[in-house]
């Protein structure tokens, strides 16, 4: 049909947007009201794998037991990897550049990925030592801690 | 397996930065449309079923499939939608035929990433919980997996920008590709920094387009084409979610994925038995891992494969010859055109990028989820 | 068991994904047609002839391409309709539709397919029904976008009279 | 299908408009140990797993890649399938085929939805085209409106009739221990409750629920082998209508439609010239109360214009001689990716005769399930006691 070409291509600007709300459920209250009230950070431990899993589940992944007891782990924590963002985008909650990194707690068998600050950027090594900084007001979410620091 | 599926028809749109000339519906309606006149069969009469294989969040669509259902013959008939990448299209539409229930079944993936943000979809893809208020995106996780590769391996910028040199290239011969370039591992090394170590053009990007299949079981292929592709083996495996679960550099499900499709189709030697590797690099270190993970070098060792040449179109064990997804492939057909690119090698119908060798066996990998969580493999063979 | 009752943690979060919407071929003409020229546009089948709105690439019927334009009339009769009594909102714009308000499906003459829109007729069951003739009316020509909502609403014909 | 296709086994949660106290992992799971139990068999023996679930309803982008944990798919092949409200009968359905393809022996198949952790209405108003009624806002209550005013309209129903429906599904809710709306409500209830959109009342409208529902499929061998009381898959069908004529709401369409055109393939398969004689109880997809008239319809279980006859006289209820819904259906429940798997597990469990409180007063050897998603399109699925049958 070549008379539609002669039609400039029509486009619409719209948004899709959802006020969710998610649920930590029974391991992740545990950790968040922990976290938000003691400033402890808790893992999960599979009896079955003997490992401490971090963030704690009521279900170990890999062997499928059913996990009920929780750790405390950390705070100081070993850099497991790392990067330097340059980007803005509006789901980030900090201005670039910054710095994302997977620290292993110690005491955990896995790694939680948060930021990392207070440090030059030539500085970071995989193996950095670090610890958490606390957010002063605290809501009960991951930004609770608010990035972790080289010791 | 005792019966046998095969790819009797590809139809691919030239990948595009963006398409604002059609709608998702019309886009994928190209590749439709050209399949079934390049196999002469009818929607209505020879096709017994339809599987998509599209996202709600990237096409802006609750239910994706809606926007395709005519296009797609679905009308009083059965059409299926997968998530994932595509690659799990041909998966599930090769159980499909080998249930017994469909015979000729159309495939279809089709993405237009020009129309919304892949950093904010991406970001929907990490669990609420825990990851998604930091911000991550699939650019900013692969940067934590390749920081790991390297410093586990020792594996160095420049091996990795080579990946890009070699795909860029590659891409120049291929005609429905993006993006490509003649360029050297320095222009890379220079091109400005995203994630570190990630750069620009280690990034594969956003792009427009759509890719129809059309797989039929053995008696029905044998009729609609000489040049069937035979689907010799299929695996698929997802890995743990949360960044901090695996070591990022690991594999483990992309090697348990090639098992299971290396022992339906009889390969006990990937390396020596395959001859063309079409890979999902959409973010270049990732041709390196996933090359590892399939089996086609010990691990750590592809950069030392692709430095001395031998995943080049000439060379020993060509990978992506057509210039992967770093020449520009929208992320929910990334493992479908890969599946369609390693069966137009062996048809030998690849044009410009066919490869110089007799290919008998190809191996198409397609991952989707950061870091490569859940994998997919499809072994291709000429017998 | 005497505990406290617990806590239970959530985390609210806006999920906001913007789109640029290409309307491609077929809806493009519609809706440039409709916004500069009040014209409203449809395809016919080569096949079996249906006349479909929204314009769309393929008759699902036949699998065949639509590839002859129809214009249609503004006046139609109405199939089928509701009354809302829910404020529902427009996620275009973000602002409610106030209810109550009537809402139906209209079969423009010449078309085999009804368009859903809004009836501007009270929300009363004694004054509306199935075979109701009606009009639609367009946004006036400077405040058009090209979009669906350029469509106000139905208006129903003068002096019509319940069938009994 | 090349192997028969076997449910040893299913389970669901306890479905709820809350479930604070569990993570969308800790929802999927409870069903999925269930299933595990109930079919005698673990984890590891599993080949395969399959999840169907809608991405938008809770805004999770992939969410069988977040659900790993929860679904057991670590380190095992498997899909996300999202066809929409079909989604879960659809799962099935991929199961099915897993199994009879001959790749895998035992396959789990998992449909869930957390509705209360996504905006139900954003989201709804999402499934219209994005140029073509997304601003109308007329989403799925104006659709079903007008499906009840034209079916008053041709076949001279009156709203007591839905009210019959409302009723119907919550006094067997009542029976089932895991439905959501457990109401004892009469049909003035129904009649006084809230009106949404003529001629549709609060009461004549699914509830938004939290749950899930999981089944394990297997092979003939091993299902003979490992299971007492196999449920067996002897057909299934999908069919779509076309994405802008939703037929289906004017009742009395000439058109060949996706419910009568999905339903004919399906009996034909089977040989079926008597649906409600030959089925003996049917689990429908009713997000309203007049898609349940219509099904009858649609389905031949009575001709044109005859269902609200058929509720009228109590053909329909739980002990009448064509039992529909005696689960509560989608009526009582719906968590969207679950509804139509739930419609396949209520069936074979009444064929098992393991409904307990809503268990029919009969001998259930045969029994069929609609699904209903997106822009009008359906799964069904015709299960029996024994391959014989």
């Amino acid at each position: 049909m070549e008379e539609i070409k002669k039609y400039e291509p029509f486009e619409v600007d719209q948004h899709i947007t959802a006020q969710s709300r998610y649920y930590a459920g029974r391991m992740g209250s545990r950790f968040y009201i922990a976290l938000r009230d003691q400033q402890k950070i808790l893992g999960a431990k599979c009896p079955r794998c003997n490992k401490v899993l971090w963030p704690p589940r009521s279900t170990c992944g890999v062997c499928f037991s059913e996990l009920t007891e929780t750790v405390e782990i950390g705070p100081l924590g070993t850099v497991e990897t790392f990067t330097v963002v340059t980007y803005n985008e509006p789901v980030q909650p900090r201005k670039a550049p910054f710095i994302y990194a997977v620290i292993k707690l110690d005491g955990a068998d896995t790694g939680m990925a948060h930021f990392l600050d207070e440090v030059d950027f030539d500085e970071v090594h995989i193996g950095l030592r670090v610890r958490p900084v606390y957010a002063r007001e605290r809501n009960g979410n991951i930004l609770d801690i608010q990035y972790f620091k080289p010791l | 397996m005792a019966d046998r599926v095969a790819i009797v028809g590809i139809a691919q749109t030239k990948f595009a930065p963006k398409r604002v000339d059609v709608s998702c519906g019309e886009m994928a309606y190209e590749v439709i449309e050209e399949v079934l006149r390049q196999t002469g069969l009818e929607m209505k009469k020879d096709i017994d079923n339809a599987i998509s294989c599209s996202h709600d969040i990237w096409d802006g669509q609750t239910i994706s499939n809606i926007g395709i259902t005519d296009v797609i013959g679905g009308h009083l008939r059965s059409e299926e939608k997968m998530a994932l990448d595509g690659s799990t299209a041909v998966y599930y539409g090769t159980i499909g035929i080998l249930s017994g229930e469909f015979d000729c079944t159309l495939l279809m993936a089709h993405t237009k990433m020009s129309q919304t943000n892949r950093n904010i979809v991406n970001n929907d893809a990490f669990d609420p919980i825990y990851t998604r208020l930091l911000g991550f995106d699939y650019t900013s996780a692969a940067a934590l997996q390749v920081r790991r590769y390297m410093y586990k391996y020792g594996i160095t910028p420049e091996q990795i920008a080579r990946v890009v040199v070699k795909n860029l290239g590659n891409a120049k011969l291929n005609p429905v590709a993006h993006q490509s370039g003649n360029l050297t591992v320095a222009e890379v090394l220079s091109s400005p920094l995203v994630a570190s170590p990630l750069r620009k053009l280690d990034i594969a990007p956003d792009t427009d387009g759509a890719v129809a299949m059309i797989l039929a079981s053995e008696k029905r292929a044998r009729k609609i084409t000489k040049n069937p592709v035979w689907i010799r083996g299929i695996g698929a495996c997802y890995d743990a979610h949360y960044l901090g679960d695996r070591d990022l550099a690991d594999v483990f499900a992309l090697q348990k994925a090639a098992g299971q499709a290396y022992r339906m189709a009889g390969i006990k030697n990937p390396r020596r038995q395959i001859d063309v590797a079409e890979v999902g690099d959409d973010f270049s270190y990732q041709e390196l891992l996933w090359m590892e993970g399939l089996g086609l070098c010990e691990r750590g060792g592809a950069a030392k494969m692709l430095e001395a040449g031998a995943t080049e179109i000439k060379g020993r064990l060509p990978v992506n010859p057509s210039g992967g997804l770093l020449g520009g492939v929208p992320i929910n057909v990334y493992g479908l055109n890969r599946v369609a690119e390693a069966a137009l090698q062996v048809m030998g119908q690849a044009g410009d990028h066919q490869v110089k060798k007799d290919v008998k066996i190809a191996v198409a990998q397609g991952h989707s989820g950061f870091c490569g969580q859940h994998q997919c493999v499809v072994v291709l063979g000429k017998e | 068991m005497v505990q406290k009752e617990q806590e239970w943690i959530s985390i609210p979060m806006t999920v906001d994904v913007p789109f640029r919407f290409a309307a491609g071929q077929y809806l493009s003409k519609f809706m440039i047609e409709m916004r500069d020229n009040s014209k409203i546009y449809a395809v016919k089948c080569p096949q079996c002839g249906r006349v479909q709105l929204p314009p769309r690439i393929v008759c699902a019927e036949c699998h065949v391409k639509n590839d002859e334009w129809v214009e249609l009339s503004h006046e139609g009769t109405l199939v089928a309709f509701t009354i809302m009594y829910l404020p529902l909102t427009d996620p275009t714009t973000g602002k409610p539709h106030e209810p109550p308000f009537v809402y139906g499906s209209i079969r423009l003459d010449g078309s085999t397919s009804v368009l859903d829109h809004f009836v501007n007729v009270e929300p009363d069951m004694d004054k509306i029904w199935v075979g109701m003739r009606c009009r639609l009316v367009l946004r006036p020509q400077e405040n058009r976008i090209g979009d669906l909502s350029d469509i106000l609403y139905f208006d129903t014909l003068p002096g019509q009279v319940r069938p009994k | 299908m090349k192997r028969n296709v076997a449910i040893i086994g299913g389970g669901q949660t306890y479905h709820a408009a809350r479930r604070h106290d569990v993570d969308q992992a800790e929802m999927v799971n409870e069903a999925v140990r269930r299933a595990l139990d109930d079919a005698g068999t673990t984890i590891d023996e599993i080949d395969a797993i399959l999840l169907g679930n809608m991405e938008f309803f809770e805004g999770v982008h992939m969410t069988d890649c977040w659900l790993v944990h929860g679904t057991g798919v670590y380190g095992k092949p498997g899909l996300k399938i999202t066809t929409g409200g079909t989604v879960g009968a659809t799962t099935v359905c991929a199961g099915a085929h897993h199994v009879a393809s001959g790749l895998f022996d035992k396959v789990l198949c998992i449909g869930f939805e957390k509705q209360e952790e996504g905006d139900t209405g954003a989201i709804l108003s999402g499934v219209a085209h994005p140029l073509w009624g997304r601003s109308l806002a007329g989403a799925a209550l104006g659709y079903f409106a007008m499906m009840g005013s034209s079916y008053m309209a041709n076949w001279g129903a009156t709203e007591e009739h839905s009210a019959m429906v409302a009723v119907k599904a919550r006094q067997n809710a009542r029976k089932n221990p895991y439905a959501h709306l457990k109401l004892d409500i009469t049909i003035e209830d129904a009649l006084n409750s809230r009106m949404l959109s003529y001629p549709i009342r609060m009461l004549d409208m699914c509830p938004a629920s939290n749950g899930a529902c999981a089944v394990v499929l297997a092979d003939e061998k091993t299902a003979k082998k490992r299971c007492k009381k196999p449920v067996w898959i002897r057909a299934m069908e999908t069919a779509h209508n076309e994405q802008f004529e939703l037929d289906w709401r004017f009742v009395d369409t000439k058109r060949l439609i996706f419910s009568k055109a999905c339903a004919g393939r399906l009996y034909k398969k089977l040989g079926v010239t008597k649906p409600a004689e030959y089925f003996d109880v049917f689990e429908v997809y009713e997000p309203a109360t007049w898609a349940e008239l219509v099904w009858y319809e649609d389905l031949g279980l009575c001709g044109p214009g005859e269902g609200f006859r058929l509720i009228e006289k109590g053909m329909t209820n739980i002990d009448g001689p064509i039992p529909v819904n005696p689960s509560g259906g989608v009526l009582s429940t719906n968590c969207i990716g679950a509804s139509a798997m739930l419609r396949i597990w209520e069936a074979a469990l009444q064929i098992r005769g393991d409904a307990g409180g809503h268990q029919v007063p009969k001998d259930v050897r045969r029994a069929m399930t609609t699904a209903y998603g997106g822009t009008n399109w359906t799964v069904m699925t015709a299960l029996s006691k024994t391959l014989n049958d």
